[in-house]
This record gives structure tokens, sequence and C-alpha cells, in this order.
């Protein structure tokens, strides 16, 4: 019987892990929602973001919170570009298929990139806060782990308030919901469609500068990540930014705690039941989310 | 009809028969032709991956599903021989049989969950299918024996190496044929036009009474099957089996790549797809020993196709000998182009008519 | 079939009671209750957004109704899967005509058999008697001399054509056309109402959703004139001609 | 349709002849190389040099060009030079297998070197083994490599994974019982080599009656140690042992330095032999300690040479996986020698059989094995003492004192 301070501190582990989980699966959710593409690369471009937050505080020796100001607009316009001239020459009929292999394709780019550049060997961060911590209520948080969490959290505020405040919000929240009509009442959702790619892959930007503080990183991490997100905007109801969040929340949470009577390999395993038993019971998802109905 | 096209299709027919022995006598004679037990091995490896891709095109092919999973039930496959084999202590090829029909049942469910709803979570189950099988078979190692791996007994125990990938090519050969001969027939019948009408437009062949989803599981079942078979195959072939190398990614891309590359809307599309990529795998391999840069160019590769070809080299290839064939032989397109003309101008007759 | 259509007019055909469906906030079908006259031509009509295609897509399967029933000659029909349904007699054609886009003309018919035993399933899609029998429909359609060229390739009107055979390949007895005059030139609307004319009396009854007002009157029946949802009126077109309700329902919106 | 059919199954047979052609073509070329007693003998080696294990891959590979270099400098082998053909199986099974295949059966190599880690050890020994090759390997330390019935495999190190932590458990358990530590937590990866480490030293424990209080088992792309850091802290086991390589071994310790856990003794494999260890772990080192086969100061004659040599030729001194490829080199090099000859067939048979009764003189120490290829030895203990790492295991080659309980960190 696991102790209350341990309980505890896994609870703590579950919000922490959640956040990162909620700000990745956002993004993925959001690529859905918009093009129907399941953007298989997204945990890839997380990766690498990872590698340069790695590379740029190894050369410059700065903080590789600092990276953000160059990967983040970077991979806005990797976005944007990939939905311009990759995804729309692809066939509207089978889109939804092809997209998949294409993003594929560049996660396996990426992949073997990172591989050729940075070599297999695991990377990770050595901060002079690495190994610090506060004491929480009897649980010991790591620093860095705090920083991660709060840079999602800071993330995923301003994408609400982007896509709910702002009229580029607006504009993307229509094209989600009914494209044609969106069309109808003027709004140019290819163009509005390349922006919110361009989002999407600014959360992996920012996700990946989290991850690279408190995790070792490799280039074939990303299939160890995309399982995972995935599951969550199964669970959370393809296209529904909040569903994702909220699924990312309760399964990162679910996974910590299991880690006490299973391990840590059993307990990754939660999002896959999660995910065959929501395609179940539930195909459209328990937070919402109606597109899931039909795709 | 018009008598000459008649007997053109009879031309056809033979001209299609003669090509097809001539390939069958290629592939039976390859052994022979192998000069070192190295080609040998390479070319069980093709075959196996003819095999998979061919598998995989039951999906892919008839429904239009494309499954970057089948790495999975080409892992289960192997190691649900191997399990039986060791644990259970059955013949290497009842076991084999077995274990494909246990892969089978097992889909039954698991195509439920991933076929009830449309494209995105087939995909995404597909992939899932991998990632956590990985995880089951390294975790459950008292079982599975995890990362210490499944050695599996030599079926013919006493053949030298060279003998035991003669024979093994030659069974990958056989299991080949059964799947493109099932591939042909279900093309054929009346079950593989309901399902290329799912291909082609799946609300619209409901809406015609096709029960898409029953017909979608079956061929997933069917796919399955066989590429199990092929797992298993490999396991009794390759003898070592390691959760990190069956259950990878990378081998459900390799397939799904092999067939869109040659065509997944033709029979012999995906053979051809193997032998391309398996061929060219093991050329790079030979002119630039070590190359980081692997994945990159199966990545780009795949990319291409789909960009550029996702109907793969045949039509390419159809096309291309249209255009040196006489008037004889006219590609569909010009026909119609030309009927269309006729078709307007009877429209505009009948308008004067009324 | 003369027979047939005296002994089957009177009786029940396609009703619905109390059909609703909304998509996130809008209601799209508001409790709709209608009954179409069976072995006749009925018409479905009403201001955009009035719900039509919505009701369609109810009763054909396509999408799940949040309440209400829907029975076809007495069977429920509610939430039924569309080849379910398809099977029970009613076929349908779509508002933006599909076609197998990649299948021969003739291969789009033989898609449309639906083979009963497994035995039929599994023989040979090309035996000749369906064979004549499609290549009968092409016929009708007048685009018999297609039936080797893909569906992609041919014109916007051919295409409804092969659309209505396919429908028809699969012998339904209720047909339910979304808007079979869509941008097809006039030659081709006068092709559409004669099929239509000549299958009905053969004893099938068709339920047509149509923005074209005098193809409507010229052709159907009986007149149901959605607005908002529900029926606000029906009857016989030159009774709906002269509907208040459906002035204001079409100067309304 | 039909035509398009029958133009593509044309096309078919065309392709297959063409494939087929080639696929036979691609042997043709270069057939078994003459054995003229002047031709270079070729061993053939596959290593990860990219993927998942590519890092140790790289460092056997240098440890296999310093002694090519060392041996040709010195006059080759039988008078006849020494070349390697490495390939790379990219840390794949079916890749490293079909190397062999191609080192074996079409390039017809004089000699084969193992490939690194055990997952890949297993298969390519059994292609050895079917071609009759003598098999020699740098790093398929787990107790399960030797449970294959190979006839040909030996083991170029010191001691098997499960035997690393044998002068560690003796010294532990030579303790008077009240100051022994009374738990323990272990931690392994999930791959043979790591897990027989720890679990080496977790069966003598426990027969000494030490509880184990946490045993916890992570995949190998483990990267957020945290819960199993937590559980650990949370046991309060006066002793941790992690079965580790690089990475997941500093992972764990800084998990464990977050929670701010002392136990008295800290024992990792591999990772604190590193030398960017103590820059990893924030320089908080003090006590760690950790089981090697090689130490770059040890006294054996051949060792000074190699660690000279190889300083020379990389600029850096010698690490662990870089000495295991030397002392495979060595090994073969010795049989070769005694047996006078380098080729496929017969031969083989030879020098197998020569290794099986002879000890072989390397750059750690004395090595023999037992019938099934197992050296009979067992590694030193070393351990992080004021900033650097020291032999403090076995007393007769300690260089500095065992600190126990540890300071904390």
């Amino acid at each position: 019987m696991p102790s209350g301070a341990l309980l505890f501190q896994s609870v703590i582990l579950g919000v922490l892990l959640g956040g990162l989980y909620a700000l990745l699966a956002a993004g993925l959710t959001l690529y859905f929602g918009i093009m129907r593409v399941v953007m298989i690369a997204h945990s890839a471009f997380l990766i690498l973001a990872a590698y340069l937050a790695w590379a740029f505080h190894r050369e410059t020796g700065l903080d590789p919170l600092l990276s953000l100001a160059v990967t983040v607009p970077l991979f806005f316009g990797a976005g944007v570009a990939m939905q311009r001239l990759l995804l729309t020459r692809l066939r509207p009929a089978t889109l939804t298929m092809m997209s998949v292999l294409l993003t594929f394709s560049i996660a396996l780019v990426i992949e073997g990139m990172l591989g050729y550049v940075f070599t297999g060997t695991q990377r990770r961060i050595q901060l002079g806060y690495s190994g610090a911590s506060l004491e929480f209520f009897g649980a010991r948080v790591a620093v860095v782990k705090l920083i991660a969490f709060a840079l999602a959290a800071a993330a995923m505020l301003a994408l609400y308030l982007l896509m709910m405040r702002s009229r580029f919000g607006q504009a993307l929240r229509a094209t989600i919901q009914h494209k044609e009509a969106a069309q109808l009442i003027g709004i140019d959702t290819d163009r509005v469609a390349g922006y919110g790619f361009g989002l999407g892959l600014a959360t992996a930007a920012v996700g990946g500068t989290a991850l690279a503080l408190d995790a070792t990183i490799y280039p074939s991490l990303h299939w160890h990540w995309i399982g995972p997100l995935m599951a969550i905007i199964v669970v959370g109801g393809l296209g529904s930014v909040p569903g994702a969040a909220m699924a990312a929340m309760v399964l990162g949470m679910l996974q910590s705690l299991l880690q006490i009577p299973f391990g840590t390999t059993w307990a990754q395993t939660v999002f896959y039941v999660a995910l065959f038993a929501t395609l179940a019971v539930r195909p459209q998802g328990f937070f919402g989310g109606r597109l899931a109905q039909r795709f | 009809m018009p008598r000459d096209s008649d007997s053109r299709r009879r031309l056809g027919r033979n001209l299609r028969l003669a090509s097809l022995l001539a390939c069958a006598g290629l592939v039976l004679s390859f052994p022979g032709l192998a000069p070192n037990p190295y080609i040998l091995s390479v070319g069980v490896i093709v075959a196996n991956y003819a095999v998979l891709s061919t598998a995989w095109n039951f999906v892919g092919g008839f429904t239009g599903y494309i499954s970057l999973g089948h790495g999975a039930l080409f892992g289960l496959g192997a190691y649900g021989t191997g399990l039986l084999i060791t644990k259970a202590g059955l013949p290497s090829f009842v076991a084999l049989f077995i274990a494909a029909a246990l892969v089978a049942l097992l889909m039954v469910p698991v195509g439920f969950a991933a076929l009830r709803v449309r494209g995105a979570s087939f995909v995404i189950v597909s992939i899932a299918l991998v990632l956590i099988l990985l995880l089951v078979f390294q975790s459950w190692a008292s079982f599975t024996g995890g990362s210490r791996g499944l050695v599996i007994p030599r079926p013919f125990a006493d053949l030298t190496r060279p003998e035991h990938h003669r024979v093994f090519f030659f069974l990958f050969a056989g299991l080949l044929a059964v799947a493109l001969l099932t591939w042909w027939l279900v093309d054929r019948s009346r079950f593989g036009m309901g399902l290329k009408a799912i291909r082609e437009d799946e609300d619209k062949a409901q809406a015609l009474g096709i029960p898409t989803f029953t017909y979608k599981l079956i061929m997933f079942v069917v796919s399955a099957t066989f590429t199990a078979l092929g797992g298993g195959l490999y396991a009794l072939w390759f003898g070592d089996l390691d959760p990190v190398f069956q259950f990878s990614i990378l081998t459900g891309a390799y397939m799904v790549l092999m067939a869109l590359l040659g065509g997944v809307r033709h029979l012999f599309g995906p053979l051809l797809g193997a032998l391309i990529v398996g061929c060219a795998l093991e050329y790079f391999k030979l002119e630039y020993g070590d190359t980081p840069l692997h994945l990159v160019a199966t990545g780009l590769l795949l990319g291409m196709v789909v960009l550029f070809m996702p109907d793969g080299v045949i039509p390419a290839l159809a096309n291309l000998s249209a255009r040196f064939s006489g008037p004889a032989e006219r590609s569909i397109r010009d026909v119609t182009a030309a009927e269309l003309l006729e078709s307007n101008r009877r429209e505009a007759e009948q308008q004067e008519v009324r | 079939m003369a027979a047939r259509t005296e002994r089957q007019a009177g009786m029940h055909g396609l009703e619905t009671v109390e059909l609703t469906k909304s998509f996130g906030g809008v209601t799209a079908l508001d409790t709709a209750t209608v009954a179409f006259q069976h072995g006749k031509v009925n018409a479905l009509i009403g201001p955009n957004g009035s719900g039509k295609t919505t009701f369609f897509n109810c009763v054909t399967g396509m999408i799940k109704p949040d309440s209400g029933r829907a029975t076809y000659r007495g069977f429920d029909i509610t939430g039924k899967a569309p080849h379910t349904i398809a099977r029970a007699g009613i076929g349908r054609s779509f508002q933006l005509c599909r076609v197998f886009p990649r299948m021969t003309v003739l291969d789009n018919l033989l898609a449309a058999v639906r083979p009963g035993s497994l035995k039929a399933q599994l023989t040979s899609s090309r035996s000749r008697e369906e064979m004549e029998r499609a290549r009968g429909w092409l016929k009708r359609m007048g685009i018999d001399h297609l039936e080797r060229a893909e569906a992609r390739n041919l014109s916007w009107g051919q295409q409804k054509l092969l659309e209505l055979a396919g429908v028809m390949m699969g012998e339904p007895e209720t047909i339910l056309l979304d808007e079979p005059a869509g941008g097809v030139n006039p030659a081709l609307i006068g092709r559409i109402v004669t099929l239509v004319r000549q299958l009905n009396d053969e004893g099938r009854t068709f339920l047509i959703v149509e923005h074209n007002m005098d193809l409507v009157m010229s052709l159907s029946d009986h007149v149901v004139v959605f607005d908002r949802g529900r029926p606000i009126a029906e009857g016989p077109p030159s009774m709906i001609k002269s509907d208040r309700r459906v002035l204001e329902a079409y100067l309304g919106v | 349709m039909m035509n398009g059919a029958k133009r593509v199954r044309l096309g078919m047979a065309a392709i297959a002849m063409v494939a087929v052609v080639t696929l036979a073509g691609c042997g043709a070329d270069d057939g078994g190389s003459g054995e003229a007693a002047t031709d270079p003998i070729v061993v053939g080696v596959s290593l990860p040099l990219t993927g998942d294990f590519s890092e140790p891959g790289k460092g056997v590979q240098r440890g296999y060009e310093a002694w090519a270099k060392v041996v040709n400098d010195g006059g080759g082998l039988l008078g006849r030079q020494v070349e390697l053909k490495i390939l790379d199986d990219q840390s794949n099974a079916d890749r490293v297998v079909s190397d062999y295949e191609q080192l074996i059966g079409k390039d017809q190599v004089d000699l084969v070197f193992g490939p690194f880690s055990t997952r890949l050890v297993v298969p390519s020994a059994r292609v050895a083994e079917e071609y009759g090759m003598l098999f020699v390997e740098p790093a398929g330390a787990a107790k399960e490599v030797f449970e294959q019935g190979f006839k040909n495999l030996f083991y170029a190190a010191p001691a098997v994974a499960n035997d690393h932590y044998n002068h560690l458990a003796e010294h532990i358990l030579a303790l008077p019982a009240d100051q022994r530590p009374k738990t323990v937590a272990y931690a392994a990866m999930d791959d043979p080599f790591a897990q027989g480490t720890a679990y080496g030293l977790k069966e003598k424990m426990e027969q000494a009656g030490v509880k184990t209080v946490v045993n916890e088992v992570y995949p190998p792309n483990t990267t957020d140690f945290s819960s199993i850091a937590a559980k650990i802290a949370n046991s309060k086991a006066d002793m941790v042992v992690g079965g580790s390589q690089y990475q997941d071994g500093v992972n764990l310790i800084v998990a464990l330095q977050q929670l701010n856990y002392q136990p008295k003794l800290a024992a990792f494999s591999t990772a604190p032999t590193s030398p960017e260890f103590a820059k990893a772990i924030g320089n908080k080192t003090d006590g760690v300690l950790a089981p090697t086969g090689y130490t770059q100061d040890a006294k054996y004659p051949s060792n000074t040479e190699f660690v000279q040599k190889y300083t020379a030729q990389f600029g850096s001194p010698p690490e662990e996986d870089e000495a295991n490829g030397y002392t495979t080199g060595q090994v073969v090099a010795a049989a070769v020698k005694a047996v006078g000859c380098a080729e496929q067939g017969d031969c083989q048979k030879r020098l197998v059989e020569w290794l099986r009764s002879n000890e072989v003189q390397t750059v750690v120490g004395p090595l023999r094995w037992d019938d099934k290829g197992r050296p009979q030895g067992a590694h030193m203990i070393q351990q992080w003492v004021d900033g650097e790492i020291k032999i403090v295991l076995p007393e007769d080659v300690k260089e500095a004192d065992f600190v126990y309980p540890k300071p904390k960190w």
C-alpha cells in the first residue's frame, strides 16, 4: 500500500506531466479540426525543438528558454509553409489518409536528419538548477519541472485567449465548426488553415523547449510521444481543443498514479486502453467534438 | 461490343497468361541463379516484403484505408508462432497456422473499434496497436522473454544455412502465390466490387445498400491473417525475435511504401513495389555501407510517392506503353473524349426533336 | 405493373413522426411529422436551410435523428444503418451528384448489385444477366455508349444520369432525389422528367427535393413545404401555388 | 482497364526479370578472394553506427581501428596486413544478420568480430555459428547469450554481467551485521546487460537476507525518472542499485537528488565510469560506485601500449567500449598467431579449439573461457572519491579505500 506522501507526490507529477501533454495535444487536435489531418510529425517537431533548445544552450551557454525566441516563429512559419505547399496538394477525397502518410514521411525525415546531425546519443541539458527542487506540502517538486509546466500553462493560456478573443480565433473556430459556412460568411479558410497549422507547430516548439529542460532527448523519441498524444485527442474528441486539454490532464494523472502499482512500462498502456475504450464505447470522444462521428 | 475488341481480349488473355508464367518461372529459378547464400537471403527478405505488402493491400487497396500498424500484425504472427512452438510445444507449421488464426480472431474486436468510425481513427488505432504491443511484449517478459528475446528452434534442424534459405524462399513464394490468388478472387467478385465502392465513396456505397462496416471488417481480418502468416514464416526463418525489432512502426511503413509505390489498385502492385524497394535497400547497403540517412531516404521516397504518384508506378507504366502502342489499343481516356463529343451531339439532336 | 400502382397508391409509404435533429445550437429538423403518398411523385420544397436535406439524411440513415420516428411501409427505420434502409427499398441520390469517380460507368452500376448469399458474394461481379440489366438501365438513361468510360470523365449531366441509373440498379421502390435538376441543362432536365414519369408509372414512388418550381409543379402529384425544419403546408401543386404561408416562407427569407 | 491491365502484367514480367537479374548480379562481381599469403586478412564487422546503440557502437569501432593500426604497425598478422570491413547495422537485428550474411557469404572475409549490444549479438552469433566462423564479441555480457548453445562464441571481457558486482557483494556481506545495509532498492533498464548487473547483485544480497524494498524495471526509452525516483526515495532504502547504461543512470541519479534522497550506498553500472558523468550530475558524485572491466592505469603490459597508441590516434584515452573492442582484436590475434591460419573453413575450427584451452593476455588482464564462452573473471569496483573515480575493490588492486557510508550528494 503506497504511503500518502508517495500518492501526493505522484499526483503532483501527474499534473506537471498532464500540463505538457495538454499543450501538445491541443496542437495536434488543432490540425485535425482545421483540415481533418492527423499530423504524425507533430511529435517529431517537438523533438526537433527540444534539440534546437539543447544545441542553443550548448553553443551559446544561455538559458534554453531563450531559444523560444527563435523556434516559435520558425515553427510557425514552417507550419504555414507545410499547409500551403504540401497538404493543399493532396486530393480532398483522400486527404485524411494521404496526409497521414505525408506527415509520417516528414517525421521520418526529421528523425533521420536529427540522427545524422546530432547522432543517436541521448542528450540532456545541464543547468545550474537541474538538481534543485522545492518543498511543497511534503512533496518535492523539481524546479525544472515547474518551469516546464509554467511554460506549457502560459502557452495554453495564450492559445485560449487567441482562439476566444481575437478575430483570427473566431475565424479559426468557424473554420473548424463548418468550413463551407465559414467560407460563406467571407472567411478565407485556406489562409486561416495555414495560420492554424503554424499555431499548432508553435505549440510543438514551446513543448519541445519545456521537454528539453528536464528530460533526455534522442532522435527516435518522438514515437513515444505521438502514441499518447493521438490517444488523448481521440479520447478528448477529435478536433476539440478543450477536450484534448481535459483528456490530457486526466490521462497524465492516471499514468503517474498507475506507475505506483504497475511500474512505468505498464502505466504507459493506460493511454491505449483509453483509446480503444473510447472508440468502442463513444467514438465521438468524451469531451465534445462531434467531428469524430464521421472521421 | 464490336467484334475486334473480342479477339483483342482473347489476345490479351494469352499475353497475360504468358507473362504471368514468365514471372513465376523467374521467381522459381531465382535460388538457382543466386551466386551465394547472401543473395539468397536477400531474396528471402524481398519475398517476405512481397508477402507483407500484398497482405497489406487487402485493406489499403480495396477499402482505401491506410494502416501504418501492420508491423504489429507481423510481430503478433511471429511471436504467436514462436510462443506456440516454445511454450506449447507445437510442431512449427501447425503453430504457424494456429497463430495466424489467433491473430485473425484478435483483430475482430480491434477492427470493430477501429473501423466503426471513418478514416482518422483507423490510422490512429493502427499506430497505437504497434506501440501498445511493443510495450506489452517488452514488459510481459515472463511470457514473451521481453528484451531477452525469443529464440525459435529451426523447423528443419538438419539443413545447412544456405539450404535453409532456399527452402524458405520457396515457402514465402508459395504464400505469396496464395495471397495473390485470394486478392484476385476478391477483386473479381461482387464482394470486391462493393469494397472498391467503399474506397471510392463510402457514403454513396452505403446508400446503395452495401454494409460497409462488415465489408471493411472482413477485409481487415483477411489482411491481418496473411500478414500474420508472413510474420510467422519470418519467425521460423529468422529464429530470433525481439520486441523492439518485431513491433516497429517502420515495418508497417515499408509495407505502405511498397504497396503505394507499386500501385494499390493492381494485383501485382505491391509485389512490384517490394521488388523495387527491397532491391534498392540492399543495393544502397552494398554501395554506401553505413548510411545514417536511410530514414531520410525512406521518408523522402514515401513523401514523393504520396505527392506525385499516389497511384503508383503501374498506371505510369500503363500510360507510358499506351503512348507507344498503336490505335488498336487506345487508352480509356481518349476513347471517352471522343464518345463525350458523340453523346453531346446526341443530346443536342434530341433537343431539336422536342 | 399498372395493377401494382393501384394497389400501393393508397397505402402507407415513408412517414415520419416528430423527427428532430439539431447541430450544436441549430435545430435543423423540428418535430417534423410528414406522410408521403406511396406510389406517387412527391415533392419536398422550402427555402434554403429549411431542413430538406437534413430530412433526407435522417430518413436514409446518414444522420441519426435526436428524437422522433421514421417508418417505411410500417417498418421502423429510425436510426437504422443506411444500407439496411436501402435494402428495405429506399434508394437515394445526393445533392451534389455522387458517382464512383474512378470506376467505369458499367462498374458503377454493378457495384449497386446486392448479392444475397455468400456464394453470390464470391461469384464474379460480371455475371451475364447483371451486365444485361446494367446495360438496360444505361440505355434508358441514354448513356449506354459510355459504359467503358471512367465516371470522372463524364459530363455533369451524364453523371447525374449515371447516379440515377446506379440507384435504379438496386431496384428500390421508393426513390429520393436531392435536386435532380441542379445545374443541369434544359435538354437533360427534360430527359429526367420523362424518366421519372415512366418509372412512376411502373409503380415506383418518388420523393424529390427541388428548387426549380416549374419542374416541381409540372412533375409532382403531392407537394410538402418545409420551413424552419418542419412542414408548414402540403397538398397538390395547384393548392400549394396559392398557399399564403408558403409565399410568406419564401418571401420571408 | 483491360488493356491497361495487360500492359501492366507485361511490364511486371519485364521488371521482375530485371529485378531478379540485378539481385543475382549483386553478388556476381567479387566472389571469394584467393588466399595468397600476401593479400590482407580481411576482418568483417557489423556495428550499430546509427540508431539507438550508435554511441557505444562507435566506441567499439574505435577500439577495433586502434587494434588494426597497432597490428599493422607491428608488421601485421602472419606477415599479412589486417583490413577491417565494417558495416552499419543501424541497430537493427534484421540488418545485423544480413550484414554477417554478406560479410561471410559474399565478401568472403577471413575473420569476423562481434557487434555491439546483447540484442544484436545473439542473432549475429547464430549466423557465424552456422557458417562455422569463430565469433569473439566485445559486448554480449548478458547470461542469455551463453545459453544458446553456441560453440564458436567467446566474450572478450573479464566477466559476464551478472558477476560484475561480485567484489562489492563480498565486501558488503563481510561487514559486521549492524553496519550492513538492511534494505536495497533496485532499478534496472529493461535490457539484458543492464538488468544482469543489478540482478547479479540482487541475488547475492537476498541470499544473505538483505531485504529488497523496491525492484523497478524501466524501458530503454524512459526519459522521465521522477516517479521511479519517488518510489525509491519513499522506500528510504539504505542502498540503491542501478542497472543502467549511461544516460538513464544519470537521469535516475538527478531525479533522486531532486528528491533529496540520501542512501548509504549508491551503485550504478556504466554511467559513473563515463568522463562526462561528474558534469552531468552537477559534480555531486561523492561515493557513487560502479563496476568496471577496464581501467586506463591497469598495469598489464599490452595496456600501457594500448592507452598510449590509442591516445596518439584519437586524442583522448580509451574508455571501456574501446577497450572491449581492442581486447576482441587481441583475443582473435592470439589465436591466429598460435594456429597460424586465418581464413574461412577448417581453420576457424582450429582457432575455436585453441581458445577453448588457452589463456590470452589482454588489456583487461588474462582471459580464459568456460565451454560456453563465459570469461572467468570479475569486474573491479570503482568509487568516486573527492572528485575522482578510483578503484576500491578488490583489495589487491585498489587505488583508494572503500568509503562507507557514502557522503551526501
